[in-house]
């Protein structure tokens, strides 16, 4: 038990008070907006600072000598749940950018969730979400990770079912919290197997240092890892949308763009790859499982880019494009634990992704706010490219999305790249590859659209224009909604004319800048994560290609979109089976809607309740029933003729009596 | 002194030639004869209590004086004077025959406090005949259109044949012990183990007392009796003179103690017969009285447990058990006259609205029902807790089972009761208006069944110290 | 066990004050309503103090029975008046404070036939206190019955749906329970050959293996019918739809619990040999009703039909801890009493305020609930999380607890049981989405949201949840001094 | 050895006179006839008491006592019954035990 | 030719005859159908139990019998008859099934006891005083069962009483 001094308070500090925010805004304040504002962001702000403040301080830790100050939080016989805080570079790290992205997202609300009914549970879902992606990040025992993991699940529930009267949007939340939970019970019987298979280093609950060491120190035999890190994978491709049970992070776009946002770059679906990152010494340690994870994710990542090359919606567009980059992501890390390279790749594209996927969301945002509309054909229709600043950072982030230098997505997907190369098979960082320049493909077909619109009459517009006569009902309409809410924080009041207030601005700037410097960083990142940075050699091949993947992306969506008189039609058109098995999202909805039906509510739930009325139920009255039906017969023994009685009597005594002398 | 010995017995002797005294008169005074009734039998009370501790053997070793036999004539008493609070107008007896109603009632008390002390064959069996003479008498009393008499015939010739029985018994232990006092017989039956004779003669001797107690399979005149009967006979038969067959049960069990398992077998056959027929029957009774009626055979069925352990503890909560029926099917009886006082035989759906007609009237019914049904914190509860338990200590686990099921299937028919009197709208039935007295009555009913519910130790040292008489 | 002796009769004042508040009632007149209510709530609020005093006051250091009263009380039949605290019944005399205080609080605009109906529930909750207080088996059977008939009445006047059939099912099934305690007590009573009902005495004795295999199956099966153990749990949906909201509370809330502690306390407690013989069959059962009764819950349209069957699964939950005989499992079990208690109180009082407004629980009638009701909704969906099994709630950490020692006792069985939860979080989800996520029903547009007033109960509800789920070593370790001696004396 | 000076002969008779009178306790409908089958049964014990106080008993007298009480009992139990059986013809009309036939169940 | 009146057999004779009467006069008290024959069968079977009861040597317990069954019970039992129902209608045909329940019954009763009879040993007391004077008689009725005595008075008392309530009853005046 480490001594509890100023960096467990300060940790303390950092989970603690967004929790006492959501406990304060839900219990008092939840009616008045202004006063809830005010205290979420005081209690997300402090957590920023102490954040960097650990990072600068503690920037020394490695991942050999983790940090950890920890109290018993529950100790019962052999489970004990310590309460506490390991500090080391990868949790440091995300500590420092989940602080970062939650709090420059709740500014961004300010402006965007303005005047909206629900606006103080908003912001107290907010602060929950984050204090529990805090604790996630720092937890230092495994229980205490799986909780925060729950928390997590269920504040993004709160949030992806915000806007609860639409059905869609708390459908969208159930699946998101039930399909998470799915993964989640494999990820519990993983930890249950674990503690099974650990006993006797349980002092200390189940820490996470205790994990990896007892996986280096082969405390655990190979087979035992492959089935917990399996169990624990479940988890994992739960939270950060793997296949198969990666289809609840479309629909999650049914909250309010910004919750989108959090939850793509930096909380939910980071959560996954995060932890994956931190039992990485434990995961590499199964080869097994490790290719079996390889495979998901690279069928993730094909899946998800080939829907999105299809998808209409600019959302759901970014939501695939974060399902293909997690899948990116953990192609890296498996990739590196077979390789038994470090886990750097993958968790730098994690940092960077956050970047740019919260800056592409952000924008997104500003669009939808601005004409009311999620289509981003009627966008350009309504002039999208007129909105400057969105206008320029998307772009931005969508350069770093395809991985083009010198943007941050260039670094990360180069080092994820390298590491695929490094495997024996070549087959995978083909595969990378492929995806990379389908995800160049897709993002730029948003921005050629967005950037050239067709002139008014042109053919192109023929198939949408049902929805552009919605959309501009729905974009006046949107301006009356939004209208009012200007006047209700005056700041942002005279951005009104150039589109954008300066509460959603500043977010963009500032991630635009990020994804602009944090390739830079690669070395010092590298050095400060793993202990060591090797210059790897510039393998310029593999530079060629993924550069060259990523242009031909972009070159493609520019014949189907961007240059003048282009078709307005992507390639994929030209095969309509498969862009139809596309646009259904591969059927995977279907296959899950369908076995949900089938077997839990149409088999199992039918039969119990059918057993419980008839059978179970059924049996109990029946001997009640019985009772009284006996009673009837007897009652005939009392007829109403002395005689009878009499006889009866007798012949009961005279029979007891015999049989007594027969005795002796 | 001997008089005090002989105390109760002369005092209710000489009630009931107050009683002949005025059933010569030729004018009825309703009135003044209740006072009378009501006063004496206060006063007996009273006397009975006070010769709670007497002790001793009079008229030549035939008649025992002591603890046990005490308990029991104050019970008797008691009940007595229950009985006679409740029938300051009993609408089903005609206002020239109170005296001999009264008369007889006493009588038939004065007969089971002999009943209870008299030590010898003879003496109970006269004493037997001498109370249930009187009660064949009561229940063709009642104003009515023939099923009165119906009841009365039936329970008159149930009687006989049972007496006629109980009559060969005696004779064979006579015969066999050359005595016929109980003092002498015991000794004599360890000698008679070999042959049949004793434990049949005790069996058919102990027949009489089934059938006063309505123990299958002599238990066909009750539910025809108690519903044929005026209501305050019935509640007479239902309370007084079951305390009087368990009190003369007991005694003649000790002397088949000896006998050991196959007594004991017969008794754990007639015992489980009883509860269970009892309790299933009574189920599906629409006659309130007939319902309690198929209970009582149950409730026999229970005391039979103490009973046939042969063991102090079976035998404490066996008495225990008896002064609990007496007091909790008082209780409900008392409702059943209070609620039917034009005497009519109730429904149970009669019973509708209860809560809204007399609260007190229904607090006292779901306290006795729930007493009889062994709900606690009653004396019902515990008594029958006590039994079950001696008759563990005995080692009849099955006996024990059983019984412990009948308590479930009986609390069907005891919960009708409740949900007729709790739940049921009256309609247009008037509320119940009852006398001071009837409330006082009330009050303490509900008191006795709680606190000694709560509390049975007195009265269970007080059974102990009887039941050392005894054994 | 050792046994202190109380300085000042804790445990008898907050046995007797619903007792007395029942006499005073007795003669109140019905009109003077408020009167009534004040007088319920007082009593009701005296014994609450007294059990938190009383779960603050246990010094855990000293262990053992603590505020130990002991009176002789039929010398005849060894029959003994002995109350006290110990880590096992604290908790669960804590949980009945708080459920009896804030049903008389949630009753509080009954309007008809007051009187009686607190009367009742004042005689029922003395029952329930008796039950986890006293070591005596005597007295523990009395309250036993006490706590389970006055159900009858309560149901049959104040109840709704079906209630007639369902009040007297549920009596005569829990009294037909006992029909199969009563020669379980009575069995060990005479075997012991001390003639003694006191459990600390019966415990010293080594009963032979078959009284100890035939009393534990008879206790299981008669107290397992007031656990809810599968396949006897028929009873409880069927009552909890009948029941008053009070009385939900009461009667899932702590009746339930009535059960479990029994096989703990007497069946367990008593013949460890029969335990052991039996546990495999007490696992599998449990392991039975959790899967199944989520999946019969999945099924129901009627809200307090689902809580009855989330009930009849996580008493499962209970079961199944008791079934491991380990220490964690059996703290994991007594938590869950605790834990589950107070959500299906908090679920009931949530369900009752909504159902005495709109007359409706059927949760497709109910739709966007939430719009209407925010607070109420709010009650309600926090409990459901809580069934859940969210982290930050208490139940979470009774289950983590049960499901560890489970799956480390009966590993097919645990896997079944922790698979069950996803269902569950559908299962939960699927109501709360029906009923309160979705568009407003304009049936009930008019209808004002709970008043702070009448919020109060709930929410002392949910801050005992969230404390406890915050807190767990707060409870842990309060179980867990008596469960180590518990199993040791095993 | 004599008949009369055997006990079992006058068991037997006392025997056949119980099974006499409860056949015809049980067969008759005349409640007078049932009434007088009766008076059979007690006699039958009443010759058992005298048979077993010639026989056995230790003094002659008790025997003879019993049988007088019992005599007793029975003009008693007669006198009671056939007031009874009165009162049922008055009011069934009829004394025939087949036609009192309200209570039953 | 002695030996057929010598007293033993004569008495063994009248014994037997006295039997004869018995059971006849029982037979007839049950099985005849006019119930006057009923009652004379009793009186017979009455007067055979009083010659039994001579061959018990207690004649006055005959004589007894004599006087109060035959005197007095047959007796009230005509006035029954009388005040009952008109002997002139013919009582209803015997019932077959009943009669066998009867046979069935009684028989098992008497197998019964018979079996019991049969099983026992009748062991005689040790010591048996011959004294069988009346006046023995009469001083155990004044001593040892002076109690029974009272309670006889009182039990024929009430039933004389009861006896008069019920059978006055119902003619509506009184």
């Amino acid at each position: 038990m480490a001594p509890v001094d100023w960096i467990f308070y300060a940790c303390l500090a950092t989970v603690g008070l967004p929790l006492l925010a959501f406990g304060v805004i839900m219990i008092f304040t939840w009616r008045k907006p202004q006063l809830s504002l005010a205290i979420s962001l005081v209690c997300s702000t402090i957590p920023l600072i102490i954040a960097w403040i650990l990072f600068y301080t503690l920037r020394d830790a490695t991942l050999a000598q983790p940090i950890i100050r920890q109290v018993n939080w529950m100790v019962s016989d052999t489970v004990i749940v310590p309460f506490g805080f390991l500090l080391d570079p990868v949790s440091l790290l995300m500590l420092a950018i989940v602080g970062t992205i939650s709090w420059l997202i709740q500014i961004y609300s300010i402006g965007y969730m303005g005047g909206d009914p629900g606006f103080g549970r908003y912001y107290a879902d907010l602060s929950l979400f984050a204090m529990s992606m805090l604790s996630l990040v720092s937890a230092s025992g495994m229980l205490q990770l799986f909780i925060s993991w729950e928390l997590v699940g269920l504040s993004s529930y709160l949030l992806i079912g915000f806007w609860y009267e639409k059905f869609s949007a708390s459908e969208a939340g159930k699946k998101a919290f039930v399909v998470t939970r799915f993964g989640d019970i494999g990820f519990f019987m993983g930890l249950v197997f674990l503690t099974y298979y650990l006993k006797d280093i349980n002092l200390f609950g189940l820490g996470i240092a205790d994990i990896n060491s007892a996986a280096i120190a082969h405390k655990l035999t190979e087979a035992q890892i492959t089935l917990c890190a399996l169990l624990i994978f479940c988890g994992i491709s739960g939270k950060s949308a793997q296949f198969p049970i990666h289809v609840w992070l479309p629909d999650a776009m049914e909250g309010p763009t910004p919750v989108s946002a959090l939850l793509h770059s930096a909380t939910m679906v980071a959560a996954g790859v995060f932890l994956m990152t931190r039992l990485f010494p434990f995961f590499a340690g199964s080869p097994t499982a490790m290719t079996w994870i390889l495979l998901i994710a690279t069928i993730t990542l094909l899946l998800s880019s080939t829907i999105g090359m299809v998808a209409r919606d600019i959302k759901q567009v970014w939501a695939y494009s974060t399902v293909s980059q997690l899948g990116f992501m953990a192609m890296g890390l498996a990739a590196a634990g077979l390789a038994g390279s470090t886990m750097f790749a993958g968790y730098y594209h994690l940092t960077t992704h956050a970047a740019f996927k919260a800056l592409l969301f952000l924008c997104a945002g500003v669009f939808i706010h601005h004409f009311g509309t999620n289509d981003f054909f009627v966008m350009s229709k309504q002039g999208g490219r007129k909105l400057l600043i969105p206008m320029v950072t998307v772009t931005i982030g969508a350069l770093a999305l395809s991985g083009i230098f010198p943007f941050a997505g260039f670094f990360s997907k180069e080092a994820i790249l390298g590491v695929l190369w490094s495997l024996p098979n070549k087959l995978w960082v083909g595969l990378g590859l492929f995806g990379a320049f389908l995800t160049a493909y897709y993002t730029f077909r948003v921005i050629f659209v967005l950037l050239f619109p067709r002139p008014d009459g042109h053919p192109a517009w023929e198939e949408f224009k049902d929805e552009l006569e919605a959309a501009s009902g729905g974009h006046g309409h949107g301006h009356a909604s939004h209208g009012h809410e200007e006047e209700a924080h005056g700041h942002g009041g005279h951005e009104e004319h150039h589109g954008v207030p300066w509460v959603m601005a500043f977010p963009l700037i500032v991630l635009a800048g990020f994804t602009l410097i944090l390739g830079f960083y690669q070395a010092p990142l590298e050095k400060f994560l793993t202990g060591e940075s090797h210059p790897h050699e510039m393998n310029y091949l593999l530079l060629v290609l993924a550069v060259g993947c990523a242009l031909g992306g972009i070159g493609l969506a520019w014949l189907d979109w961007g240059r003048r008189g282009a078709a307005w039609q992507g390639f994929i058109r030209k095969m309509p089976v498969l862009e139809n098995f596309f646009i259904q999202k591969w059927y995977m909805d279907h296959f899950w809607r369908w076995f949900l039906n089938r077997f839990i509510y149409g088999t199992f739930s039918r039969i119990c309740t059918y057993n419980d009325r008839r059978v179970v139920d059924g049996g109990v009255d029946a001997v009640a029933f019985s009772c009284i039906g006996s009673g009837r017969l007897l009652s005939l023994i009392q007829t109403a003729l002395l005689q009878l009685n009499l006889l009866f009597m007798v012949l009961v005594l005279a029979g007891v009596g015999i049989y007594l002398l027969m005795g002796r | 002194m001997k008089m005090l010995l002989f105390g109760p017995e002369l005092y209710f002797l000489g009630m009931a030639l107050v009683f002949f005294g005025f059933s010569l008169r030729r004018q009825p005074q309703v009135e003044t004869e209740y006072r009378a009734a009501l006063f004496l039998s206060g006063v007996g009370v009273l006397v009975a209590v006070f010769c709670l501790c007497q002790q001793g053997d009079i008229f030549f070793k035939a008649y025992r004086v002591d603890l046990f036999s005490q308990i029991f004539k104050a019970a008797l008493a008691l009940g007595l004077f229950l009985v006679l609070m409740i029938s300051r107008d009993p609408a089903q007896i005609e206002t020239r025959y109170r005296a001999e109603f009264y008369l007889f009632l006493t009588t038939c008390t004065l007969g089971m406090m002999m009943l209870v002390s008299s030590v010898e064959l003879l003496t109970i069996y006269v004493s037997l005949e001498l109370s249930s003479y009187s009660l064949y008498i009561l229940v063709p009393l009642r104003r009515g259109d023939g099923i009165d008499v119906e009841a009365g015939i039936k329970y008159l010739f149930i009687g006989a044949v049972s007496s006629g029985f109980m009559l060969f018994g005696l004779s064979y232990i006579f015969g066999a012990t050359h005595t016929t006092y109980l003092a002498e017989i015991l000794p004599r039956m360890p000698a008679l183990i070999q042959s049949p004779i004793g434990l049949v003669g005790l069996l058919l001797t102990m027949a009489g007392f089934f059938f006063k107690l309505s123990l299958f399979p002599f238990h066909f005149w009750a539910p025809d009796v108690y519903q044929g009967a005026a209501n305050q006979v019935t509640t007479f038969i239902a309370t007084a003179s079951k305390a009087a067959a368990v009190a003369l049960l007991l005694r003649l069990a000790v002397l088949g103690s000896k006998y050991g398992y196959s007594f004991a077998q017969a008794l754990v056959f007639l015992s489980i017969i009883s509860m269970t027929l009892g309790n299933l029957v009574a189920i599906i009774q629409k006659d309130f009285k007939r319902m309690l009626a198929y209970s009582s055979i149950a409730h026999a069925g229970y005391v039979l447990m103490g009973v046939l352990t042969f063991q102090e503890a079976g035998y404490t909560s066996a008495i225990y058990y008896a002064l609990a029926y007496l007091i909790m099917n008082f209780t409900v009886f008392m409702v059943l006259s209070e609620v039917a006082s034009d005497g009519r035989d109730l429904k149970i759906s009669e019973l509708a609205g209860l809560y809204q007609r007399s609260p007190l009237l229904s607090m006292s019914l779901i306290l006795g029902i729930f007493a009889l049904a062994g709900v606690p914190p009653s004396i019902g509860f515990t008594g029958k807790l006590l039994l079950f338990t001696s008759a563990m200590n005995q080692g009849y686990f099955f006996l024990v089972l059983i019984g412990a099921v009948n308590g479930t299937v009986s609390l069907y028919y005891y919960l009708r009761v409740v949900y007729a009197a709790y739940f049921v709208e009256p309609g247009d039935l008037p509320p119940i208006k009852l006398s001071l007295p009837t409330r006082a009555l009330n009050w303490a009913m509900c008191g006795l069944i709680i606190f000694f519910g709560v509390f049975p130790d007195r009265v269970l040292e007080l059974a102990r110290a009887a039941v050392k008489m005894v054994l | 066990m050792t046994e202190h002796l109380a300085s000042f009769p804790i445990l008898t004042c907050m046995l007797l004050s619903p007792v007395v508040g029942l006499f005073i009632l007795l003669f109140l007149k019905e009109e003077w309503g408020l009167m009534i209510r004040m007088v319920s709530l007082v009593s009701a609020g005296v014994s609450f103090a007294l059990a938190i005093y009383t779960f603050v006051a246990y010094d855990k250091s000293l262990g053992g029975l603590q505020f130990v009263e002991k009176y002789e009380w039929v010398k005849a039949f060894g029959i003994t008046y002995f109350v006290g605290v110990e880590g096992i019944n604290a908790p669960l005399l804590l949980l009945t404070g708080i459920v009896i205080f804030t049903g008389v609080l949630t009753m509080w605009e009954l309007q008809e036939r007051v009187k009686e109906y607190f009367i009742f529930q004042l005689a029922l909750v003395t029952g329930v206190f008796g039950v986890f207080m006293s070591y005596d088996m005597f007295f523990f059977f009395l309250f036993y019955e006490i706590a389970v008939v006055p159900m009858y009445i309560l149901i049959l006047i104040w109840g709704s749906t079906r209630k007639i059939y369902a009040a007297m099912k549920l009596t005569l099934y829990l009294m037909a329970g006992s029909g199969l305690i009563i020669p379980g007590i009575l069995l060990l009573y005479s075997t012991s050959g001390l003639f003694t009902f006191n459990m600390l005495q019966l415990h010293g004795v080594q009963f032979a293996p078959w009284v100890q295999k035939l009393t534990f199956v008879f206790m299981y099966l008669g107290f397992g019918v007031l656990a809810g153990v599968w396949p006897f749990h028929t009873w409880s949906p069927v009552g909890h739809v009948a029941a008053p909201t009070a009385v939900s509370m009461l009667h899932a809330g702590v009746l339930m619990k009535l059960g479990s502690f029994a096989i703990l306390r007497v069946a367990m407690y008593l013949c460890p040999h029969g335990f052991q013989y039996w546990a495999q069959f007490m696992a599998l059962l449990a392991a039975t009703g959790i899967v199944y009764g989520v999946f019969v819950g999945l099924a129901q349209t009627d809200l307090k039909y689902v809580i009855g069957y989330s009930s009849v699964s996580h008493m499962g939950i209970v079961g199944l801890g008791l079934a491991t005989g380990t220490v964690d499992g059996l703290n994991g079990a007594v938590f869950q009493m605790f834990a589950h208690g107070v959500m299906t109180a908090l679920f009931f009082s949530a369900v009752g305020y909504i159902y005495d407004r709109t007359h409706t629980r059927d949760i497709h009638e109910l739709g966007g609930f939430s719009k209407i009701m925010p607070v109420a909704s709010a009650f309600f969906i926090t409990a459901a999380l809580c069934g859940a099994g969210v982290p930050g709630m208490a139940s979470f950490w009774a289950e983590l607890l049960v499901l560890i020692a489970a799956v480390k006792v009966f590993p097919i069985r645990g896997l079944f049981a922790i698979a069950a939860l996803v269902i569950g979080a559908l299962f939960a989800l699927r109501v709360v989405q029906n009923s309160f996520f979705n568009a407003p029903n304009p049936k009930f547009e008019h209808f004002e949201d709970v008043s702070p007033f009448l919020g109060l109960p709930r929410m002392i509800l949910i801050g005992f949840l969230i404390f406890f789920g915050l807190f767990p070593q707060v409870m842990v370790s309060m179980i867990k001094s008596s469960i180590i001696p518990f199993i040791q004396g095993m | 050895m004599l008949l009369f000076n055997q006990l079992e002969t006058y068991l037997y008779l006392a025997l056949v006179l119980f099974g006499i009178g409860l056949y015809g306790v049980l067969a008759r409908r005349n409640l007078i006839a049932v009434l007088i089958s009766v008076e059979l049964i007690l006699n039958a014990a009443s010759i058992n008491f005298m048979a077993f106080n010639r026989f056995l008993a230790p003094h002659p007298a008790v025997g003879q006592i019993i049988t007088l009480f019992i005599m007793a009992v029975a003009a008693a139990e007669a006198a009671i019954a056939l007031s009874i059986i009165i009162a049922v013809y008055r009011k069934l009309r009829s004394i025939n035990v087949e036609h009192a036939t309200e209570l039953r169940g | 030719m002695s030996s057929l009146i010598s007293p033993q057999s004569m008495a063994s004779g009248a014994f037997i005859l006295v039997l004869g009467i018995t059971v006849l006069g029982a037979l007839i008290a049950v099985a005849a159908k006019n119930i006057f024959h009923n009652v004379l069968g009793l009186a017979l079977a009455l007067i055979g139990v009083a010659g039994v009861f001579l061959y018990l040597n207690s004649p006055f317990v005959a004589l007894m019998e004599i006087l109060i069954y035959v005197g007095a019970i047959c007796i009230a039992i005509c006035f029954a008859i009388m005040l009952s129902e008109p002997l002139y209608l013919p009582g209803p045909p015997r019932n077959l099934l009943k009669v066998i329940g009867a046979l069935v019954g009684a028989g098992a009763v008497f197998v019964f006891f018979a079996l019991l009879v049969k099983k026992t040993s009748w062991l005689p007391a040790a010591e048996r005083s011959q004294d069988w004077s009346v006046t023995t008689l009469g001083h155990y009725l004044l001593t040892n069962y002076a109690l029974i005595f009272e309670v006889i008075s009182l039990l024929l008392l009430v039933a004389m009483l009861g006896a008069i309530v019920i059978a006055r009853g119902g003619r509506g005046s009184s």
